[in-house]
């Protein structure tokens, strides 16, 4: 039981990340795979925090009485890589509204040939 | 207190994970939107709850941040919904 | 000390069954209306319950007027989202259970 | 308790991520996005990591989903069936999963204090941050102070995607163009409400903006709340209404004037003789100094970020209202 408590953390990073990667590779759809993407990179950020806790350790904000904190530098990390993430995310929806505007479609077989016609 | 609280906390999870049944299978679109926006309100709770479990309760700003976020992306589902033809 | 322990204690396990029934009532109830009914009036009257027993164990500081703030946001807002959600349900043409019932009779007489 | 809520929060997640996978109705996928990001963050603080929660519940689960809304809007809410055969997918992300589940076999135990990851930095930030910086958060001493150069990249990054959004969107700026009544003019009560709650959600966000080096916040936080009071405006009101009160030029001054002013303080304490954003120097006393300085690059952040998620937000809205009239 132990065995599974410990890796348990691990096991679901990996399940989310191929869950993301299976919808970025086989969806058709420009937003879905967007969102794909992801949920593939909160698994990484999943990774991250997951290696940052020290158990029965505290969040890394300094109270009386705790002697036992969680790492910070994950934290500090994830907490950048989100708010970029967002803004990578962002970019990536406004190309996906631009590809609309100019062929028409979102889907991805469709606007490839339609990318051989011209 | 602790057992109360550890007992909340497991019911409120029940509740979120029966709001999340009905937001994955909805008969009519709305009825998902009820299923999310009930999700939210219940982590809110959860997460005042729990943060009183774990004996360090002055995490209750995230809780502000949920409840404010929620209500925001439900306004935002009504908003863009209009432009979008229901299928379901 | 006790019985406010013992009030709290009650009002969150009051809480916790007022969540939960609201919660099988989006499965049970019939048609959309009625379910907005019990997710709505249940998600309100639990985030009173539970917060009014998370705000007897404070002891008035900081955390209390959080606990306040969010029962306030939570009570301006959670009906607010029911009502625009069941106004838009309304206005997309979703028929409650009478009207469908209504409407199917009125099928039949006319077929 | 702790390790039974990580257990049921991440089966749910894993639930959730699996449902996304069959659903072709994007609008539900979007949705149930929201639910994963809300997750996600619930899972993070309990894991302790207070400041990522916060976070993730603002911008993943807030910004990111009003934008993906937002474009659907644009692109049509329904995904066709694919024709490739899915079995060639399937067999990559089956081999890459065993692979990877392999790899976590080496992995140090879930939570042991002896990891390596707990070995060599951290100590250090945990005993001396309170000496050295003089904040009880940690996470703001580091991610302010000691990896102060860092996160200048990261609001320059955040900056650069505001102008990439803007580049390739842009914001129409001619008045006749949008409607005078769009946003939900149908909802009387929801009017009233968001009248009601804007102003607490400013005030909210400027509590995080300057309680962030105390408790969880900090400038990404702020910035991300104070946009999400506007883009609320927006949604109710309509884009035409917004403009009055912040107009995109305003913000475009403002997403620089946040760079400026991180950028400056660094200058400056170079100019006291100190290396780049060296906060020591800024004041006689170096705690003091630390103080400042972190306060006004908290600052500097939390104007970018406010002003950078609000235009693009902006870029997004104003092309949805633009093919509405249409």
């Amino acid at each position: 039981m132990s065995f599974v408590l410990d890796y348990y953390n691990y096991w679901v990073v990996v399940f989310l990340m191929m869950t993301g990667f299976y919808i970025v590779i086989s969806a058709n759809n420009l937003v879905k795979k967007i969102v794909g993407l992801n949920i593939f990179q909160t698994s990484v950020f999943m990774l991250y925090i997951t290696v940052g806790k020290v158990s029965g350790g505290t969040a890394p904000i300094v109270t009386e009485g705790v002697s036992l904190y969680s790492n910070p530098l994950p934290h500090v990390l994830i907490l950048t890589a989100i708010v970029v993430g967002v803004a990578t995310t962002a970019l990536g929806l406004s190309l996906v509204v631009r590809i609309k505007r100019a062929y028409g479609t979102v889907e991805e077989n469709e606007f490839e040939n339609k990318d051989d016609a011209i | 207190m602790t057992v109360v609280l550890s007992a909340v906390c497991i019911t409120i999870l029940i509740v979120m994970a029966l709001a999340m049944a009905r937001a994955f299978n909805a008969k009519t679109v709305y009825d998902r939107i009820l299923g999310v926006n009930m999700f939210g309100t219940k982590t809110v709770l959860f997460i005042a709850a729990s943060g009183f479990l774990m004996g360090r309760p002055d995490f209750l700003d995230i809780a502000i941040v949920y409840a404010l976020i929620n209500f925001i992306g439900m306004i935002a589902v009504l908003r863009f919904f209009e432009y979008t033809a229901p299928i379901e | 000390m006790l019985i406010l322990d013992i009030v709290s204690a009650l009002l969150l396990i009051a809480g916790g069954f007022f969540g939960l029934s609201g919660a099988i009532g989006l499965f049970k109830f019939p048609d959309f209306y009625t379910r907005v009914h019990s997710a709505s009036v249940t998600d309100s009257i639990a985030v009173i319950l539970i917060m009014g027993g998370l705000l007897l164990q404070t002891s008035f500081d900081i955390n209390t007027a959080k606990l306040l703030f969010i029962m306030l946001f939570l009570m301006l807002t959670s009906p607010t989202a029911s009502h625009a959600l069941a106004k838009s349900a309304r206005h997309g043409g979703l028929a409650s259970m009478a009207e469908a019932k209504m409407d199917e009779q009125e099928n039949n007489n006319n077929g | 308790m702790a390790e039974f809520i990580n257990l049921a929060l991440l089966a749910l997640l894993a639930l959730t991520a699996l449902r996304i996978i069959f659903l072709k109705d994007l609008f539900s996928v979007v949705m149930l996005f929201g639910i994963y990001s809300f997750l996600s963050a619930s899972i993070f603080l309990n894991l302790d990591a207070v400041d990522v929660a916060f976070t993730e519940a603002s911008v993943g689960a807030g910004i990111s989903t009003v934008l993906m809304l937002g474009t659907l809007a644009l692109t049509g809410r329904k995904e066709k069936a694919s024709k490739h055969s899915s079995c060639l997918p399937l067999v990559v992300v089956c081999v890459t999963g065993a692979v990877l589940i392999y790899g976590t076999l080496d992995m140090p135990p879930f939570g042991d204090p002896n990891n390596p990851a707990h070995q060599h930095v951290a100590p250090r930030y945990i005993e001396e941050s309170l000496k050295e910086v003089g904040l009880p958060n940690m996470v703001t001493s580091v991610l302010a102070s000691y990896r102060g150069f860092d996160t200048l990249g990261e609001v320059v990054v955040v900056f650069a995607a505001a102008i990439g959004v803007l580049s390739l969107l842009g914001i129409r700026r001619q008045k006749d163009e949008l409607v005078a009544d769009t946003g939900l003019k149908e909802h009387r009560v929801l009017h009233v409400i968001a009248k009601l709650i804007i102003p607490l959600i400013i005030l909210f966000a400027l509590y995080v903006q300057f309680h962030g080096d105390f408790g969880p916040g900090g400038g990404f936080q702020a910035g991300v709340i104070a946009a999400a009071a506007f883009i609320l405006y927006t949604l109710v009101f309509g884009l035409k209404r917004t403009f009055v009160v912040v107009s995109p030029k305003f913000l475009a001054w403002m997403a620089s004037i946040g760079v400026l002013v991180y950028a400056c303080v660094g200058l400056f304490s170079m100019f006291k003789g100190g290396q780049f954003l060296d906060y020591n120097q800024l004041a006689a006393d170096p705690i003091a100094g630390q103080h400042y300085g972190i306060i006004i690059i908290e600052l500097g952040v939390g104007i970018t970020v406010f002003a950078a998620m609000l235009s693009i937000f902006y870029a997004f809205e104003s092309q949805v209202e633009r093919s509405n009239v249409q």
